[in-house]
């Protein structure tokens, strides 16, 4: 059943040789080969990223904007460089339509704040899926608990699948904002994104989305998709930590308030007045993650390096070997089984606690993720308090599910 | 070949409690209701307890999912504190949070330690304390009446 | 004149050897040495943070907090040792006083959302000097625009000192907080925050304290200050970008509300109802800067294996070189001249402007600030549009200075 | 030894019109009023203009503070757009832009280029591409009006 996509894989993408440019990946945990399949929480880095940031840091660096000095100069040069490569990266217009902020929660907190803050009144209504991670959730109940604002939610079936239909159908003359996951970093499941904006533009409904999972396994053009917001997270795409980045269409942008203030948003500061900056330097107020920058955008060259295809059938390869184990163990039941998901996999066990059954597959080498995941409405949703979870990246190889599953079964003996 | 520390971690009586947990349901005449939540994992449990004259706990339930640590932990402590003072399950609960961060955990009692010591294997899973711990801040929080506890 | 500081120096704290630790000190720009004096707006990495973070990220990295697997627990367990790292620098009393931020500019942000924001009226006033960086004035701004606070502002004398009294003299009935900056970043001036905070207190009001600057060249003990919150940043300590803590007293974050919401910061959240966790994870929202926290505690720990005081001591020698030579030429004008000022050192040129100045002295290698720097109601009160700023680190030479001066001549040559 | 870059960037004729800015001051009869404000220094600068008839620049002046840079530029701006029409002030512009910042700048005629050509240093010194071109940038305000210039 295996040799055939392996044929395939090694014409296009060798996981392989990837594995090389990941320098934690040979390192063993209790005298095991690592297997690390914790990707959905964060991914690993390249050596191509931590050798851009340390050339960068020990060859160039400075405070960006503001200097006349070749460093600066030179600093500057890199982090708008980087600013492009993100652009290019979701196929935005304008580079002023990027904004770097220090990960995905604080993108989707700066529109809940600056753009709907101000727009929101007692009764408004938010739109959301109930797979949302809770950093696409939090930042609208502030908007509930501070303005009134209700949150829809739109549930999932039990495949876990999100109809476009039932999100329109929840857009009513109340709705402000409509925001949705990319992908869900349980469910792995993939959202109707074109379907859905466009219905929500024949409202005129503005739709956020959030692109933190759906960035790394999906190609993503948001011209294409005509989506107002999308955001990205620097490590859960190869890149470092402290850094993600904002999509916002410029007219929209421009019209929103600053989030944080200080140093480099203004225009002028007096007294008694301030003026701010255009985007996107109204939202960067102070020093932002000017390392990070660079390595964000060697992350983003590195896995565009690939055939990004190529790179998400190596990855659906994963899923569908690990997928059909699973669904041969009568004690296991997959949470998310919706067809052209990603390489996410949640699933409970009988009578094995997420918690016990992480905890021995450890020390098999092998790192899943047991919890909520932060999605605790869709852990309501379908009834469980906790799942595991094993999510691939582009250095998994087909070895490595093999690895996960005969641990499973060692688990399923000490506590079955 | 079974890894070392797991053997100890989930030693066959701990297995037992978590599958045949004591003192597990509603007390219907409870005094005092507790309840816990691991933010870690979502586990929640609530603690009953019937607290009498000379404020002795008559009687002390549990109920709740969680991991096989958090309720073989549950059902070891209603075992043990039941028909003491709170006095005496507050000592045992300070010994028992030092024996599972594997710190001196000499306060408790040799009676005691020899129904305790099989969850000091805990002590090699540092990420799992908060698991074995939660039930014994949830009781503490029912007996102090106050706010939801959490494992720490 | 120099010749016995140079022995005190020698015998306690060799700038030649620190600086051997800092790669990019020996690279030159334009084919000269790069004379470095740009530390107020950011200093250079040793290969001790760059290290320690490097082999973080190759062989510990994960998300910390939710995982049960060895590297979350080894993340988790770096990423709170930085915490308490932090914590033993500013020798605050517990660990939950320290939240981790993108900076200094979010640190405060937080604190006037977070702290202020719900308890301030129309008419209330915090109370600021003219000497505040941007970051310290634009989140009292946003009160001010969205809730009618009142900025009360305390000017500085000629030399740019603040005077304790006149701070004291600002508080009224109708205060809620005062918001100093410990150094400021143009004059150097260092405030005193002993009897600034003791004053403020009589009167129950709250004092946050800027560290951006003061934390780099001064020692800091939050206890002794009885400050309420602290800001320190990572960039200026000789760390990471991407990274800055706050300090603030127990009883005060424990009073405040979140400032992002999303993942790590909850205690639950269901569809119409979400709780928060305690400090500092409540302030702490999404996946926090981990490897620059590795960083960050690197940084401390590098800085704190020097005699603080021979530092200091290094620095204050290299400005008064700096300063005599300055007095010497009757077409510059020092601004901040306060005795005990930290060694920062603005100035202004006749007939030279500070970004032409700026430009001559950098094709000699020589990397100053020109500007406002951030601090725009400063150079308003010295009715300055700009000044050359050169800021001095413990890696700078008495050399360094002699280059910077020499330079000055040549561009009055060029210009003047 | 100076560099040969900053022998281009100071050239006796930027310092002239730097010390001695032609057209400097407020002009009273001005019908487009613009203000420019160059956020990364902090320099202003107000330009005044008279259109006349046939959209024909009658005068122009221009007050403010700046770096060499900034104040020779506005002071040879003065000097070649006076007299011409918006349109071709505009075209004059668009050359202008590409030439400080080393593009195509075949669109300015062989007269005026011989002019600006002592501006294409600042091609060496990409940060101060901004202080060249903000007066540029707030004439251009000024005509349509609109909001305060800043230099990009
Ligand atoms: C779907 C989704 N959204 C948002 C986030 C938040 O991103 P970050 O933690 O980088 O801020 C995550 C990951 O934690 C996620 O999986
Ligand atoms: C005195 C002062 N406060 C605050 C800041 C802001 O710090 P950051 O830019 O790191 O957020 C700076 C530096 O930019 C500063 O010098």
């Amino acid at each position: 059943m295996t040799a055939q996509p392996k044929t395939i894989q090694a014409a296009t993408f060798d996981p392989v040789l990837a594995r090389a440019d990941f320098p934690i990946l040979s390192r063993e945990v209790y005298g095991k080969p690592l297997v690390y399949l914790d990707n959905a929480a964060s991914a690993q880095k390249p050596r191509q990223v931590l050798d851009a940031m340390e050339r960068f840091a020990t060859g160039e660096y400075a405070n960006v904007h503001r200097g006349v000095h070749y460093l600066s100069a030179a600093a500057t040069g890199r982090y708008e460089a980087a600013r492009e490569t993100v652009r290019k990266f979701l196929n935005a217009k304008h580079e002023d339509e990027i904004v770097f902020t220090k990960g995905g929660t604080e993108a989707i907190n700066l529109v809940a704040s600056s753009y709907l803050g101000p727009r929101i009144e007692a009764g408004d209504e938010i739109v959301l899926s109930v797979m949302e991670h809770h950093s696409n959730i939090v930042p609208w109940h502030f908007l509930r608990e501070r303005h009134g604002a209700v949150l829809k939610w739109i549930d999932v079936a039990d495949d876990g699948s999100l109809d476009a239909e039932a999100v329109a159908a929840a857009i009513g003359p109340k709705t402000k904002m409509v925001a949705l996951t990319h992908m869900s970093n349980v469910l792995g499941t993939v959202t109707p994104l074109h379907e859905i904006i466009a219905n929500a533009h024949t409202s005129g409904i503005p739709v956020l989305v959030d692109g933190c999972q759906g960035a790394v396994h999906e190609l993503v053009d948001v011209q294409d998709l005509n989506v107002d917001f999308y955001v990205i997270t620097g490590h859960k795409l190869y890149g470092p930590t402290g850094i993600g980045a904002l999509y916002g269409k410029r007219v929209l942008l421009k019209g929103m308030r600053p989030y944080n203030g200080g140093g480099e948003m203004i225009r002028e500061v007096t007294r008694d007045l301030v003026t701010y900056a255009d985007p996107p330097m109204r939202f960067e107020a102070g020093t932002p993650p000017i390392i990070e920058s660079v390595g964000l955008a060697a992350a983003i060259d590195y896995l565009s390096s690939f055939d990004r295809e190529a790179v998400a059938a190596h990855e659906h390869r994963l899923l569908a070997r690990a997928t059909a184990a699973l669904e041969d163990l009568n004690w296991v039941k997959i949470v998310g089984t919706t067809p052209g998901k990603g390489a996410i996999l949640s699933f409970e066990t009988e009578g094995m606690h997420a918690h016990d059954l992480a905890t021995i597959l450890d020390r098999e080498g092998v790192a899943v993720r047991a919890g909520h995941h932060c999605a605790q409405p869709l852990m309501e949703r379908f009834g469980v308090a906790s799942t595991t979870r094993a999510s691939f990246a582009l250095y998994n190889t087909l070895d490595e599910v093999d690895v996960l599953i005969a641990a499973l079964h060692k688990a399923r003996k000490i506590l079955g | 070949m079974m890894d070392e520390s797991l053997r100890e971690l989930y030693q066959e009586v701990i297995l037992d409690h978590s599958r045949h947990p004591r003192h597990f349901g509603v007390l219907a005449d409870a005094n005092h209701v507790g309840e816990g939540h691991n933010p870690l994992c979502g586990d929640r449990v609530k603690v009953y307890l019937h607290v009498g004259a000379g404020d002795k706990i008559d009687d002390i339930s549990f109920e709740g999912k969680g991991c096989a640590i958090s309720q073989a932990s549950a059902s070891m402590m209603t075992d043990l504190v039941k028909g003491r003072s709170i006095a005496e399950a507050e000592k045992l609960m300070g010994g028992f949070l030092h024996l599972v961060k594997g710190e001196d955990a000499s306060a408790i009692g040799a009676d005691d330690r020899e129904h305790l010591d099989v969850m000091a294997g805990v002590q090699a899973f540092p990420m799992r304390v908060k698991c074995a711990t939660l039930a014994w801040h949830t009781m503490k929080s029912a007996l102090e009446g106050g706010n939801p506890a959490k494992s720490e």
